[in-house]
């Protein structure tokens, strides 16, 4: 059972603990609470794209996946990433 | 169906049917002066409602039995049964509810009458597609000697043209498309009693024939 | 298992009808983060205020016990590829307990909340967030009952279905990706 | 040839007509869709509910409504060919009963009401307005067993009538559905009743689905093998009487 434990998934895995945690530490007693931080949001919403991308590829074996599967996830995650910073500075 | 004849002897205080264009203190005076004619009515009417569910549910198996390519006909008909009646039933319950009590503000009288005439009217859309699924189904019978004779599906297009007209009684308040005018409301009512009775005997006719091959609802 | 370099295989992997269900989800709920986004930018003091009573704490655990039932419910698709279908089951199993705890943790999250006062219709903010992570937490409860059929698949079946298990995987990994962007969103953003 | 299909054609075409007058009636006759907001300002509603041709459209969803069941009996017909339990259909009939009367009959008629008589006190064309709106697009429950039963055939179907896909694109029916309840909460904003959440997105989902459903069956009612047809057993040669086949329910 535990041969399974070393496998590439898991280093994947590891990565996304380590980023979400240290994602909700700085939020957590980082920034104030009330005040709109810029970099923080930027700093999260890539470290969120980073992590889908991961995800994709790693969990969802996007990776080895025929190229317009990739195309078409790698693209949701770009826009779909890219309109969200634009709306957050458009707003601001 | 004998439930139907009673309240049409009750209904006379129906009978000359409430013009649109009272005011909502006359509605209200009229529900006042009559509240026990009226609640005879409704309760009658809700036991008449569901006495014709099982009448239209009998022609539905027959018409399953009709062998056309697919039960579409039947489902539709079902469906159009279900809706229909409803609606039927839910004009009874505003006029219920209005008679229920009657010195309430004259203006929702007037506003309950007004959407149990509306819900009233309400089935004539259903019926029409009713009509139109049996007269189809049976004009596309591929049956070697057809279930239904053929004139059973010439009465139901007449049937259905006859109820076209009772449709606009929302937009008139006066003259013959009006509530009470003599298109909307007694030919309608005419049309409904002699499609009512007509069917019956159609289907008295074929389940006794049917009696020789037996098969389940569709 | 690891030096098993799985060639770049062509097909993709589960149900082609099942990545169209999710790159579909991934565009509705794309189109729900934008239009988040958009009100959020409209009144950032309020989004900010009511944000700040969210339990923060809850939801990185959350995200946390989301992944790592994404993980064993992968390894347990590669174990199930491989051909060891007990080892399949139990990773399936462990990755089902873990994903069994996020709809528990999110009622830990919930109750206070409601009791507190706090309902869909205080403000914009909170009916966005819940009406997002209640619509999360359908699509994380119907995982939960994909990944069941896909365990008792491999237990019963005398040869486990490689799709199935595939296509519940993806599935799950969507809801596990769906629910990082949420979370970057409804809780980390200032 | 005479198409032995004749009559789901018949049922087919019927309704395609019945959605094209139902838009008509709904958008650019009396403009009820897209709807107002839920808060404009008092005049702008009364003048809205006081507006003759709500009447017409009234008028003329009497008299249409009743195709609604022939759309949805092709739903019936194509789910009885799939090999799934009898349960999804009375479900969807079930459904599809209550949904008339109470998504589609009922807030017309709140509308033609209000229009009817023009005696009201504002109050009252106030709680019309506000019924007609919130039953229409509020009511959740019986679309949203009506279109899990759908989907739910579909995707457990084995001989494959419709395509796997739609069966999930219908699952999203269902979602969005589920995205109207805040119609119930909010009065403004995005998730109002005419709000970019709710409404729109519901939209934008729905009339795509409703022309490719259309396109499915179409295909599916074509490539129907004969032999399959409830009323193949007439045509078959050998002469045993009896051999009617169980139309089960």
């Amino acid at each position: 059972m535990t041969t399974y434990l070393r496998n590439p998934l898991t280093i994947v895995w590891a990565l996304l603990t380590a980023v979400t945690v240290v994602s909700w530490l700085t939020a957590r007693d980082g920034g104030a609470a009330h005040l709109v931080n810029v970099t923080v949001t930027v700093v999260v919403l890539a470290i969120a794209a980073v992590k889908a991308q991961l995800v994709i590829w790693h969990f969802m074996e996007v990776r080895r996946a025929p190229t317009w599967l990739r195309a078409t996830t790698a693209g949701w995650v770009v826009v779909l990433f890219a309109l969200l910073i634009g709306f957050y500075f458009q707003s601001l | 169906m004998v439930l139907f004849v009673v309240a049409y002897l009750l209904f006379p205080i129906f009978w000359p049917p409430l013009s649109p264009t009272l005011s909502p203190e006359e509605v209200a005076a009229f529900f006042r002066d009559n509240t026990t004619g009226i609640l005879g009515v409704v309760i009658l009417c809700n036991l008449i409602a569901g006495s014709l569910v099982p009448l239209f549910a009998v022609t539905a198996v027959q018409i399953s039995r009709v062998t056309t390519s697919s039960s579409v006909f039947t489902y539709a008909y079902i469906l159009c049964v279900g809706i229909g009646m409803t609606a039927f039933i839910l004009a009874d319950y505003c006029w219920g509810v209005a008679a229920f009590r009657p010195d309430r503000d004259p203006q929702l009288i007037s506003l309950l009458n007004d959407m149990a005439w509306f819900f009233f009217i309400a089935p004539v859309g259903t019926v029409i597609v009713q009509c139109l699924c049996f007269a189809l189904s049976v004009y596309l019978d591929e049956h070697s000697e057809p279930i239904f004779p053929r004139w059973v599906a010439h009465f139901n297009i007449v049937v259905a043209a006859l109820l076209v007209p009772s449709a606009f009684t929302v937009l008139f308040k006066t003259g013959p498309l009006a509530w009470d005018g003599a298109v909307s409301f007694t030919l309608r009512l005419i049309v409904f009693a002699v499609y009512v009775v007509v069917t019956f005997l159609v289907l008295l006719r074929t389940v006794n024939r049917q009696g020789a091959d037996r098969v389940a609802l569709v | 298992m690891t030096a098993v370099a799985t060639t770049a295989r062509r097909s993709i992997p589960g149900a082609p009808s099942m990545w169209f269900f999710v790159i579909g989800d991934l565009i509705i709920f794309g189109c729900y983060f934008v239009a988040y986004m958009y009100y959020r930018g409209q009144d950032h003091t309020l989004f900010l205020h009511s944000q700040a009573r969210l339990n923060l704490d809850i939801g990185a655990i959350n995200t946390i016990v989301l992944i790592t039932s994404s993980l064993f419910v992968a390894l347990g698709t590669a174990a199930a590829r491989a051909g060891t279908v007990t080892d399949a089951v139990r990773l399936f199993g462990i990755g089902l307990g873990f994903g069994a705890a996020f709809p528990l943790l999110k009622l830990f999250e919930y109750v206070p909340e409601i009791v507190g006062g706090v309902t869909p219709g205080t403000n914009l903010f909170f009916m966005f967030y819940f009406v997002m992570t209640g619509m999360h937490l359908c699509h994380v409860l119907l995982g939960l009952v994909v990944i069941s059929f896909v365990i008792r698949n491999l237990r019963t079946a005398p040869t486990p279905n490689i799709s199935l298990a595939e296509t519940g995987a993806t599935y799950w990994h969507m809801v596990d990706l769906l629910w990082l962007v949420l979370f970057a969103l409804l809780y980390l953003m200032r | 040839m005479k198409s032995k299909k004749r009559d789901q054609w018949i049922a087919f075409w019927m309704v395609p007509a019945f959605f094209n007058v139902f838009g008509l009636v709904f958008v650019p006759l009396s403009w009820m869709m897209p709807p107002r907001s839920p808060n404009a300002p008092e005049p702008q509603m009364i003048s809205f509910m006081q507006s003759h041709n709500l009447l017409i459209a009234c008028a003329l969803l009497t008299l249409v409504y009743g195709f609604a069941p022939v759309g949805n009996s092709i739903y019936l017909i194509q789910i009885k060919r799939m090999s799934v339990s009898p349960v999804f259909r009375y479900t969807l009939m079930v459904g599809s009963i209550t949904g008339a009367i109470v998504g589609m009959l009922f807030p017309m008629f709140c509308f033609g009401l209000g229009a009817f008589r023009s005696g009201y006190r504002p109050s009252i064309l106030l709680m019309l307005y506000d019924f007609g709106y919130l039953a229409f697009i509020g009511s959740l429950g019986c679309f949203c067993i009506m279109w899990m039963a759908f989907a739910l055939a579909i995707i457990l179907d084995q001989n494959n009538v419709l395509p796997k896909w739609l069966g999930y694109y219908t699952l999203w029916q269902y979602v969005t559905e589920l995205m109207a309840a805040p119609v119930w909460i909010s009065k403004s904003g995005p998730f109002a009743w005419n709000g970019l959440m709710t409404f729109w997105f519901a939209m934008a989902l729905y009339v795509p689905w409703q022309i490719i459903v259309y396109v499915c069956i179409y295909r599916s009612i074509k490539n129907q093998p004969d032999d399959e047809l409830e009323s193949a057993w007439l045509h078959q040669t050998s002469p045993a009487t009896d051999v009617r086949p169980k139309a089960t329910a």
